[in-house]
């Protein structure tokens, strides 16, 4: 049921969210969530995303099919870009729909969780005036961010 | 099999993919690793800590213990850090 | 900081987001709730919302600026309808920016449950047919929901 | 001081608003709803379960034992619902 896209180009995060709730009554909350490329502090030229074509989108589509067999969603869509971004530029999307707002707070949190941690994608960090580049390194924290869905914990 | 490599694995590997074909001796996707560790200074740079790599078979994510019988795609990768 | 309105006319949830983030680098996470009205089994006509005027912005600056005081946001957005308002139609919208994602969703969802429980609104449930027309009533569960983020708990 | 009246509390009392000026004895939110229960068949209806009725002392959530001194406005309203 989810919708997951994983492409270079922007999205308009307020267009699919809309998209989940028009034409529709049942809908009573959606909640998006839409990640951003920061600059650490001025010396950020662009993040350049590479991505596992084809494992990105089923690793996504396997996740959003938890989500959805652990809340009761009435939608949700993905959308996950790769190649440059520059700062100030979206990243992601993850938007979802539901009759409850606890619902969907939980699956959108959820599956920002699952991107942080499964989802194969890597960034590089590409410095101004040709500073060093850099792999951008995992998070300990988005692990245990991530545990939390676990039902083993 | 194929094998591909992402992000700081294939600039060590020093290149995106290629044919893998293993000895029969090698079972496990800790076996491959092992068993590429050996060909050459750059396999040996990308899995010096082989617990720093991550590993999926046929676009699945897979553990070091896990048969690499019938996969037709490895794949080596670091950490992911999408969002 | 935050911006808080309550009106008797739709809103944009797409670009109030996004004017979270625009023009900055320094946002890294946006999330945004839309609250619709829903319709109870196809025999809803309308909800009329009440509110306190005056009281209802001073509530929700209260609950934003608790909100600031608890995580390090970098802008939020409050609009709450009143008025007749048809099933499929907006009612709410909390949009929340800051530099991660987790500061963003819980701020967003202890709006959320600060708006449901303490803003003075109250809706009427007019009934397709002329049937009775009715108050809705508060929610045990929302109270409840309420307190995880009160400190006394 | 000025009283504000909201949904059912509204509906039941018969009036959105009115100036009430209440007697030197009538001290607390507790002592105001008594005091208003009294006034007729509207207000006792409205007030027939006390907490199940909220108020607002100057726009601000106030408890049965708030003290009304020096209040301008006092509203009474049933738990809301908001969101």
């Amino acid at each position: 049921m989810a919708s997951v896209r994983v492409q270079r180009h922007d999205f308009d995060p307020g267009a699919e969210a809309e998209a989940l709730a028009r034409g529709r009554t049942d809908v009573g909350a959606v909640v998006s969530f839409v990640g951003y490329c920061r600059d650490e502090g001025g010396r950020l030229a662009a993040l350049e995303l590479e991505h596992y074509p084809g494992m990105a989108e089923d690793e996504i589509a396997r996740a959003a099919q938890e989500a959805e067999a652990r809340w009761p969603l009435l939608g949700a869509t993905v959308i996950h870009r790769y190649g440059r971004i520059a700062p100030g530029e979206r990243i992601v999307l993850v938007a979802v729909a539901a009759s409850h707002r606890s619902a969907a707070f939980a699956a959108a949190e959820m599956l920002m969780d699952y991107l942080k941690t499964c989802a194969p994608f890597w960034k590089r960090a590409i410095r101004l005036g040709g500073g060093p580049e850099g792999w951008v390194e995992a998070k300990e924290e988005d692990d245990r961010s991530a545990a939390r869905w676990s039902p083993a914990d | 099999m194929k094998a591909l490599y992402f992000a700081w694995v294939r600039e060590r590997v020093g290149r995106a993919e290629e044919e893998l074909d293993p000895p029969p001796t090698v079972m496990t996707v800790g076996d491959l690793v092992a068993w590429l560790s050996g060909r050459g200074e750059g396999y040996a740079a990308a899995f010096e800590k082989p617990a720093g790599v991550r590993a999926a078979l046929d676009r699945v994510h897979a553990k070091s213990d896990a048969a690499i019988a019938g996969a037709k795609e490895v794949a080596f990768f670091p950490p992911m850090t999408g969002g």
